[in-house]
């Protein structure tokens, strides 16, 4: 095994990667920028090395200085985390050069794989459904309305080296089409500096359904499940769940073998992810295959038992993987929710300021994967996801109502998050029912929003208001004995009124 | 005292009274209110009944959001004569016009899709910034007609800066 | 199923049942003593009754007050935890008697079991093996005296209420004895008001290991595996695991029939714990049976899947439990620690106080029950543990090295705990290989306690008490520009020197 | 300046010099500290090295506890100056004698073991006393000579109480 290994990535993903390198007793190097000097990827690993600027352009994208820091501090071995240059092929092929191990398929694989034309044309070579679309770049405007109107309207337009709905537009009518292009060539160039975008159909109601593949360099290549993220709010996934309610042993053999044969097919190792579109008659159609980490890897950590991060580490020093793959069954249910700086009830738009309080979730069945605590600056320079809220359960209802009793639990202030949109959603009869596509969240989004509070939340509001109010008058000694029963009936001992407790212990405190 | 709270859209009243806490015609009840050291969170009972408050103090008397069962509150919490005065004052002062756009974020202008004299509608997006690497239109929460646009596209802009006006 | 629940108890267990509550859709009803007005507990329940002075005696253990308590929420089923009531067959008898559902075993079974000599009576008829000792309650010293004599010494007393170590004493000489039987029988009245004390052989060096039985009332009774609870001192348990290095899936099958044996005897309905002391040579007795949900029960629901707590629930509001026994195989590895306020370093001694700061460990695997937060205060009115650390791992070494992780991750101030001495545990040699029986901790403690840090911790450590009290002197601005290579070589920018610029934050704070 | 840190029983120089931090005899490194607003965590960083430390100020000049990687430092960092003065004031204020038994927690005295005038060895158990249910029991830290014994069966003290002098 390595002694060390440099994280090239912040926020949660680095700190999951530097949690799985202490547990297996590796070293580990962080790369900051200076936006990060006090962050905790910084902070909890052995070494850091500062790389550069706020803007990730002149910091994480920075693959030389990366490599020269792996160098500084003899680090063995790059994880590139997700995001930044984790699906580079010439960054994973310059570690190489470098004599450093790539945690991450070979650079060949991303090359097969990065881009979604060159995956898409592999897959059709290898059997693999697809949905119809163009095997190569747009050029320009003319040739995609040429194209869209042989697949017929709706149609989509993805950015080349995309992910995470960067680069993305759906596009409607013939006359949307030049400026969806333009605006999707904009975003890729200035999240993946790569202008490339292609055109496919647009399927309807279909579900977001992709198999987690790890395959060692031995020859064993192993699927293991599925991973439903349906839940997408402009492409991108707010909320992922393993299993998925519309997979079937039976298909999730077949999605497992597919996705298996495309890895074969890409000379693919380490872990990555085929993404399909699911439809609502159970055929399913290849989109791309992820070639890094997911973001909602823990999904499926928490219903295979698989640390998919610590063999990440183990695939790359060499070892075998020892499953077989009918041992791998999901075990209860597991769902995510990414906890972002993004404001619901203002059209999402992103947040910033300083963290001052965090309350995390405990208790059974709750996992916390953050890159944040009380007192972090979350800025503009990077993605607005604080941290990742994972739930298991016996079964996807438990799993449900343990996600909502965590993230009322979940205590974020001095940014707006996602928290309150996430127990929307949780308590939402739709997708209770799983009865969710890719649009679902675009169609019920309005109704989620403006569910409006129980009479017991805006009575207890409004009392507490007026409470906090009468305090702030600096009213702190007024009794308000109690009416009713508030008290148990029987038994001789007074205690002191406890409004008055309460206010003298405030007095003290103040 | 009786407090007229404004929670959201919505206006309650609540006594606190010698006997108890008095939510509009209800019975008094008994209630309490305490504090955990260095957390947000309020514990607010009413009888036996528990609730668990988020609380975040805002600018201005009696001003707090509120976090109940996941469900948030911008609560302004008045004495009755005080909500009579402002509610006077804001009866005279008269309409105040359509709300600008204003930049909710530091971010850089995308583009601007009105010119000034435009008319626009509620809901109708009006600029296109970018921050955190996302595209996100900001539009009107009011119609109205532009009277200026104070950016252009490739403007790097603060929070809280105006981005257009209307009238 | 239920719509109110009473939890008769209070800290991380009243937590853990309270969340069990919600995950279910059951209302809650907390009760609390005038030490416990801003405790968790009461802020997490729905609705909470006071109902006494701080003393347990005048609380807790005031069962016509939880009753009243539960009449007067209309609660329909009452939760007792685990110690206070919740083996008092008295107890349990009368929350029947007042109509209302007892969530654990019938009050018939409490006392076939609750008291240890009849539960060995009990068990022996059954053809269960048991340690040699006395069936019936010690009457006197001299009575003592001359059945130690027959089994040969070292001898254990141990209160008959007893749980947690607390009312046992090892006696090694006859001269110790009349002692020995005072100090059990004064610390078992005070615990337990009860003061019952019998007698029984001293095995050498076994370990101690329990079965997890869940009972319904429609004659499904299953064992849910083992827990090593051996890593003791002074008879309290510190560190639990499941399953057991010691336990064969063979030995694992007979100890879980045994168990299994003993609760139908019982009569027993819902969920108890059966402990055995396993000896060297893989050999069994039955010690005693807990009726009552165990303080370490989290380990077991790590590595099944299984929701104790929930099925305690279930169980008790008439549901049949829908496993077979042959479905309950331990998947993985799970280990608890104790986190307590007490001062390891000074012979354990209990500290008291308010905790300033408390920061969750979390990420992969990491579970917190806790029943404290930032700001509580910690008494000296009750049970000296805050919370319990529980971690699962695809094996024992990896539930091993993420338990160090997370505890390292954990900070609490304000009081003294536990923790540095569990990160000691952790390291130990022996602890990693599982060479651990009841006598264990004892013999080891003060090695643990003595393991000096490293040199680099030292080196560390010195540094930063330098840095720490040259800026207590106000020599903010002191800049040590770096030598060597501290910065990357390469790249034209030039960052600001990050002593500069922390100091410079730490200014604008101050 | 140059630092003499005491760390339990260990004592290490550290000069905070112009080109870095230099441990003992070591090569200077360069050093920084850094805090997260909230928390008692520190950062250190020593070159590329990062460390987490974990700080408690305590009463009196350069005394801290500290704890890194589990073990706990009870720190005293004094510049040499002034821990030379200490030393030697220590050195001729002679000895004081040995510990006496103090109560370190509030709680019930279950047992005295000893009486005035009893000789009693370092290690040895003087005091019984409850607090938390459990029976703790207080050894003597030092030997010597029971002087007095001012608490009985029975007594409840308060933390910090004198139980048991010796001399």
């Amino acid at each position: 095994m390595f002694k060390k290994v440099l994280i090239a990535n912040r926020g949660e993903i680095a700190l999951r990667v530097i949690r799985a390198c202490q547990e297996l007793g590796i070293k580990t190097v962080a790369v900051y920028s200076e936006a990060d000097v006090r962050a905790p990827h910084v902070r909890e690993a052995d070494e850091a090395v500062l790389i550069g600027p706020p803007p990730s352009s002149e910091s994480y994208l920075r693959g030389e200085k990366i490599i020269e820091a792996a160098k500084l501090t003899h680090a063995e071995a790059i994880h590139p985390g997700y995001g930044f240059l984790s699906e580079r092929e010439w960054f994973a092929r310059a570690v190489r050069d470098a004599g450093i191990v790539w945690i991450g398929p070979p650079a060949e694989a991303i090359a097969a794989m990065g881009s979604k034309t060159a995956a898409r044309a592999l897959a059709v070579a290898n059997g693999v459904p697809v949905v119809p679309g163009t095997t190569e770049p747009l050029e320009n405007a003319k040739e995609a309305e040429n194209i869209a109107k042989k697949f017929g309207y709706p149609v989509l337009l993805k950015a080349a080296a995309g992910g995470g709905g960067k680069g993305m537009r759906m596009v409607s009518a013939p006359k949307e089409l030049a400026g969806a292009l333009e605006a999707a060539r904009r975003e890729a160039t200035s999240a993946f500096a790569d202008d490339a975008v292609y055109l496919e159909k647009f399927v309807a109601q279909p579900r977001h359904v992709e198999i987690q593949v790890l395959a060692d360099s031995h020859g064993t290549v192993l699927s293991l499940g599925e991973r439903e993220c349906s839940v997408q709010r402009r492409h991108q996934k707010m909320i992922e769940e393993s299993p998925s309610v519309a997979v079937t042993p039976e298909l999730r053999r077949k999605m497992g073998e597919t996705a298996v044969r495309v890895a074969r097919a890409a000379g693919y190792a380490n872990a990555g992810t085929c993404e399909f579109l699911l439809d609502q008659s159970g055929e399913f159609y290849f989109l791309e295959m992820n070639t890094r980490l997911q973001v909602e890897h823990p999904v499926t950590e928490l219903v295979t038992g698989i640390d998919i991060v610590q063999w990440q580490l183990r695939i790359a020093a060499g070892e075998k993987l020892p499953f077989r793959q009918e041992e791998i069954v999901p075990h209860g249910w597991a769902i995510e929710c990414r906890i972002t700086s993004e404001d619901a009830s203002n059209n999402f738009l992103p947040s910033t300021g300083r963290i001052r309080h965090l309350h995390l979730p405990s208790g059974p069945g709750v996992r916390w994967d953050g890159g944040v605590e009380s007192g972090s600056e979350v800025g503009l320079y990077y993605d607005p996801m604080l941290a990742k809220l994972i739930v298991w359960g016996a079964d996807r209802e438990q799993a449900v109502t343990r996600m909502r009793r965590a993230l009322v639990d979940l205590i974020i202030q001095g940014v707006e998050t996602s928290r309150d949109f996430h127990i929307r959603v949780m308590d939402d009869d739709e997708f209770r029912r799983g009865a969710i596509d890719v649009q679902w969240l675009e169609r019920r989004l309005a109704s989620i929003l403006e569910r409006p509070p129980s009479e017991e939340s805006v009575r207890v509001a409004a009392i507490a208001g007026a409470l906090l109010a009468e305090r702030d008058r600096g009213a702190r000694a007024v009794s308000t004995a109690g009416v009713g029963a508030a008290l148990p009936a029987g038994g001789g001992d007074v205690a002191p009124d406890p409004w008055t407790q309460a206010a003298r212990i405030d007095g003290l405190r103040d | 005292m009786r407090y007229v709270v404004q929670l959201n859209d919505r206006r309650q009243t609540v006594s606190i009274e010698p006997e108890g806490v008095r939510y509009e015609d209800e019975m008094p009840v008994h209630a309490e209110l305490s504090d955990i050291e260095g957390s947000p969170v309020r514990m607010v009972k009413l009888g036996t009944h528990v609730y668990r408050v988020v609380v975040e103090k805002l600018q201005g008397r009696g001003k707090y959001s509120l976090w109940v069962d996941g469900h948030r509150f911008e609560t302004e919490a008045l004495d009755e004569r005080t909500r009579s005065i402002r509610d006077l004052s804001a009866a005279t002062a008269g309409p105040t016009g359509p709300a600008p756009i204003i930049a909710p974020m530091p971010g850089l202008i995308v583009r601007v899709n009105v010119s000034v004299g435009d008319r626009v509608e509620a809901g109708q997006g009006i600029v296109v910034m970018e921050a955190m690497k996302m595209e996100n239109e900001l539009r009107a929460t009011t119609g109205g007609t532009v009277k200026s646009v104070e950016v252009a596209s490739g403007t790097a802009v603060e929070k809280g800066a105006l981005l257009v006006a209307l009238e």
